[in-house]
């Protein structure tokens, strides 16, 4: 964990409000694992005043660089699309856990919808480089809201798009989608972020078949440390933080 | 000439003025903030019995500023001295625990255990929590209130006592008249300020505790003023604690009254901005030629000749 | 349908919820501002004597917010009715004049004056600004002075009257029951917060007059708090003030208990911002389907049912 | 007066600490005058919340052009220095009243210094080009925060620049060169900006050689329309706003 500053490689929009921004940060970069986050100064005054917190999305160790999804939602992420090339960002991190993927797993589905297919999709491409069956089930409002297709795809992923405009992305559409890989022994774990609605599923599936599944969280978050106890989350166990005893849960110890 | 930054707190010598304001400061920062060159360490606010805090949620940004309505999450101080003490005991500056309570019971329970300690220096009582509040009032709103439980908790050890005292108030020099007159060794102010927000969507409180506690740049005017009308009052050091962001800011507490300060909400922007604020102190005693914070310390001027146009 | 946004305060009936703060308002803004669309007009406090007001610095801008210490320079009530009062008299919109004073008896001379004008719809007295303090505090620090003076005026007109409550209060609805027992009808809240700020390479206060009032979008949570507590404590019309930027901050407000708005330190950021926040809140209305001012009035919402994690 | 968006056409570095930023704003450049001043809005959040004054440095009605030459001083001016080519501001204005030159007025001279150039160079170069005698005393810090010079040439100007590094900037400098101006009859008028010194001094010799002189003040300001009585200036009168009563003041009227 290090206070670090980024130096902004590249800065792009992608579709919808997603946007992603590419960093040089050797020290982040060469520790980050898939699932943890950094907070981003967004600003050098005080508007806003607080760091934003961002799942990576991709990263390269070898060339100490980051990439980070972003929707643009308010002010914090609205002067994000304003940085270019060259400029310097603060960014602290990795923060919190990360994904693991137990030994003897052979297959994984990550679910992320929406801006939540920023914290699974690296851990959906690992898996798939690593030669695991990948399948990564992505919701979206539409068509353009799902993104990281293109890369997962190269990663030997299988991808399922499913958006609301299309209406396919109900409940049952994924849940019978995932019985099925389940029932042929591909996939023995589940990650979902981005939908309580998902996440239930998951936690019902994970039940039924017996699967060791987690789930990534969002709260507001002030010092991304576990400092000052302001984004909790409960859990079977009484109040847990989201930036440091998570953001991921193991979804049995939590609520949706 | 290196300027003398050393300020005393009842009988806490500190290196210099620089401190955390508790609830902003933990164990976890330690691999980003030297703990060593602080003035002193204070973690966040213990109880006497472990407290699972509010539900969520607890944090809400607001223009310069923080909500938060954490309601002092903690695992008893039973839990603090035997498993957290410790790890504060590998650092060499002094400690100051601040403890919070429902009853005058609860906090003398607590300085007992504590004045045992010989790694605990102080104890900070934090009287003003807004979010933790005994019949709608905390104890700090009150100068009798004040008074009794510092008298109280004065008994049972020679530590350091700081009241903490809160901005929901009137008049805030009567509570830390209060305090002095109790046994308080000083006083720090403020804690937060008693706020809200409601999201206009839900039509729902954004905080799960309804109300929560202003902190943050936005108070700093408010919390100038305070000290300042406190340093003119009492003659205990008071310790300055409400946006301070930097070292100018650090610095004008100062020069407003107060022998120390306190950082909160500027540690989570930037976690060692504490090192920052030690440095930037002492360049600015050495620019402007001040030889000790006792020198600068309530050094205001008030002299209106200047004030014509240009 | 558009919704009916119309207001009562006292027997004054706006067309919609949006006026002035006292002191951010005058004849200077009409080239600006279409002051007909306003649901009130309410230009600076006018005291009995003329006030040459404070010494400069006056203001002082703080993070998302601003320090002043104008201390009501006007040029007092007799000028104000021969020579500025027919300005706004080429306007559609009621009238609201706020009045402050160093004692009853001015109060009550002004009150008089007033009544007699029939352009003047309200009186918004003025007994909380913390630049014009009677032996250090002012009437509204009080709720028997409060409950004096409101009563002393409320006997010489049945014109609407307002008092403008200060946030520099322990319990600020001890005073709010104290107005309206006095007989108002209606309170204003929140006037500003008493705060200061410190130059430190002069080492002197920035402000002429040392204290100031801090206003501005830092101060909105704590206004909104307020705002809450005295709208659940009375049952007159409150009117809520303090860092309203935009239509959603008064939208805020209204859910939290206000009747009506009042924008102050917004206009000198965009004259025209009052104009904007009328139109935004109709159209929240019309999104939200909601249907009367009065529907939305203090409809905050307690239910932690989603508090769980997403 | 009006709230105006004006479009940023340049915004370049001068020297020192000075930049010049020029804007496309018809509404306020048809009826901009010498003296006058805009507010300009240097952030569209809250840091910094107040808008900031700025004087007209020069105007082109006919191009619908306005220039501000501006000092990096804390966080507005350093917003401002981040505009580009294309962006939109918000400026107010235009403000206050502006430097007249009495009917019968032959010569006149403009006294800045530092920033202050900037509120008086418009009024030397007018002057000029109408064929008066137009002398413009430029003080600074060094040489290069003498800003200016070449158009106020270019004008017909007679230009005098001194600085306190070549230590030619002492009051005693300036009075000598304007008594010798004023005893020739070439100058029946001084105007002064940003320097008390050069206030009090023109202060002198307008007593003393009897002569119709102005200074323009600066002060904090909120509303910059006198409805909040806060940017007020102590004269003879008592308090008078800088912003609707200024920022022009009479020479006779000012404690200095
Ligand atoms: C561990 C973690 C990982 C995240 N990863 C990503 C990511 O990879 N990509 C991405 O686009 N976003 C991610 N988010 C959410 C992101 O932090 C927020 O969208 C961002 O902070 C919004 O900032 P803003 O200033 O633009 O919006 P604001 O103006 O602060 O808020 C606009 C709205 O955004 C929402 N929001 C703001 N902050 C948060 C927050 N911390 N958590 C949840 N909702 C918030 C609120 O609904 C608010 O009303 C993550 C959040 C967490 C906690
Ligand atoms: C009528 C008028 C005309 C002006 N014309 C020009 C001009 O043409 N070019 C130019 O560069 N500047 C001009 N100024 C000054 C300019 O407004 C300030 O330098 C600017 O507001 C500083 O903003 P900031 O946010 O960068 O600095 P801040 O962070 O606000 O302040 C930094 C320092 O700047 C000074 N300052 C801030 N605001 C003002 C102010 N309103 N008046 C005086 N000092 C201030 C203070 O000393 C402060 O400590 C003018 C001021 C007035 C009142
Ligand atoms: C998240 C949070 C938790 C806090 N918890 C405590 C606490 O446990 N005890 C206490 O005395 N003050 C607590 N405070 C108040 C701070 O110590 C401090 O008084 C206040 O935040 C003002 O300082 P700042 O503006 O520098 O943050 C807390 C503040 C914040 C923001
Ligand atoms: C410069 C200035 C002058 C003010 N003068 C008055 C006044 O004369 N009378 C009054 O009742 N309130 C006065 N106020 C307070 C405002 O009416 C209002 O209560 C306060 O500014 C909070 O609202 P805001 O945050 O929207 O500005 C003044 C505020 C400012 C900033
Ligand atoms: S953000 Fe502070 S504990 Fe998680
Ligand atoms: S800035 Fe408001 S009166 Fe001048």
């Amino acid at each position: 964990m290090k206070d670090s500053i980024g130096i902004v490689i590249s800065n792009e929009y992608l579709s919808d409000r997603y946007y992603k921004i590419r960093l040089k940060c050797d020290e982040i970069a060469a520790t980050i694992k898939e699932g943890q986050f950094v907070l981003f100064r967004c600003s050098d005054g005080n508007d806003p005043l607080l760091r934003r917190p961002f799942s990576v999305y991709r990263y390269f160790p070898e060339k100490g660089e980051l990439e980070f999804a972003y929707l643009l939602k308010g002010r914090g992420t609205e002067l994000m699309t304003r940085l270019k090339e060259g400029d310097q960002v603060k960014i602290l991190g990795p923060l919190g856990n990360y994904f693991q993927i137990d030994q003897d797993t052979k297959g994984i589905a990550v679910l992320g919808r929406g801006v939540g297919i920023a914290s699974v999709a690296v851990l959906a491409e690992s898996a798939a480089l690593e030669g695991l069956y990948s399948l990564a089930v992505l919701s979206g409002r539409n068509k353009e809201s799902i993104i990281g297709r293109d890369f997962l795809e190269e990663a030997g992923c299988e991808v399922i798009g499913i958006n609301d405009q299309d209406q396919n992305s109900g409940v049952e559409n994924i849940r019978s989608i995932l019985v099925s890989k389940i029932k042929e022994g591909l996939i023995q774990q589940l990650y979902s972020c981005g939908s309580n609605r998902m996440g239930r599923l998951v936690k019902e599936l994970s039940e039924e078949y017996n699967l060791d599944s987690y789930i990534s969280f969002e709260e507001y978050m002030a010092c991304g440390i576990g400092v000052c106890k302001g984004c909790t989350c409960k859990t079977n166990d009484g109040y847990k933080t989201v930036c440091h005893d998570g953001p991921i849960f193991s979804i049995k110890e939590v609520e949706l | 000439m290196k300027p003398d930054t050393h300020v005393k707190i009842g009988n806490i010598v500190m290196k210099n003025p620089v401190m955390p304001a508790s609830g902003t400061f933990g164990i976890e920062l330690k691999e980003l903030l030297d703990f060593n060159k602080l003035g002193a360490m204070l973690p966040k606010s213990i109880t006497y019995k472990p407290k699972e805090g509010n539900p969520p949620r607890r944090i809400i940004e607001t223009a310069c500023g923080m909500l938060n309505a954490v309601g002092i999450q903690n695992k008893g101080i039973h839990y603090f001295l035997e498993h957290e003490l410790e790890e504060y005991e590998n650092f060499s500056s002094p400690l100051i625990i601040s403890i919070s309570g429902y009853s005058t019971e609860e906090f003398i329970e607590m300085v007992k255990l504590l004045h045992k300690r010989e790694s605990v220096s102080g104890i900070e009582l934090n009287i003003s929590c807004p979010n933790l509040a005994v019949g709608g009032e905390s104890f700090g709103m009150d100068p009798v209130a004040t008074y009794d439980i510092v008298r109280a908790v004065r008994r049972h050890t020679d530590k350091a006592i700081i009241a903490k005292l809160t901005p929901n108030v009137g008049d805030i020099t009567l509570i830390a008249k209060a305090a002095q007159e109790g046994g308080a060794d000083a006083v720090s102010l403020i804690n937060t300020v008693t706020a809200m927000a409601i999201d206009i969507k839900t039509r729902k409180p954004v905080l799960g505790n309804v109300t929560g506690g202003l902190s943050g740049p936005a108070i700093k005017p408010l919390a100038v003023r305070m000290v300042w009308e406190v340093a003119n009052t009492i003659t205990i050091p008071v310790i300055g604690v409400g946006g301070i962001m930097n070292a100018n800011d650090a610095i004008e507490f100062i020069i407003a009254g107060a022998s120390a300060v306190q950082v909160g909400t500027a540690t989570y922007v930037t976690p060692a901005i504490m090192e920052e604020i030690i440095t930037g102190v002492e360049e600015y005693m050495i620019t402007y030629n001040v030889n000790s914070i006792e020198e600068l310390r309530g050094s205001i001027i008030f002299d209106s000749s200047d004030n014509s146009c240009s």
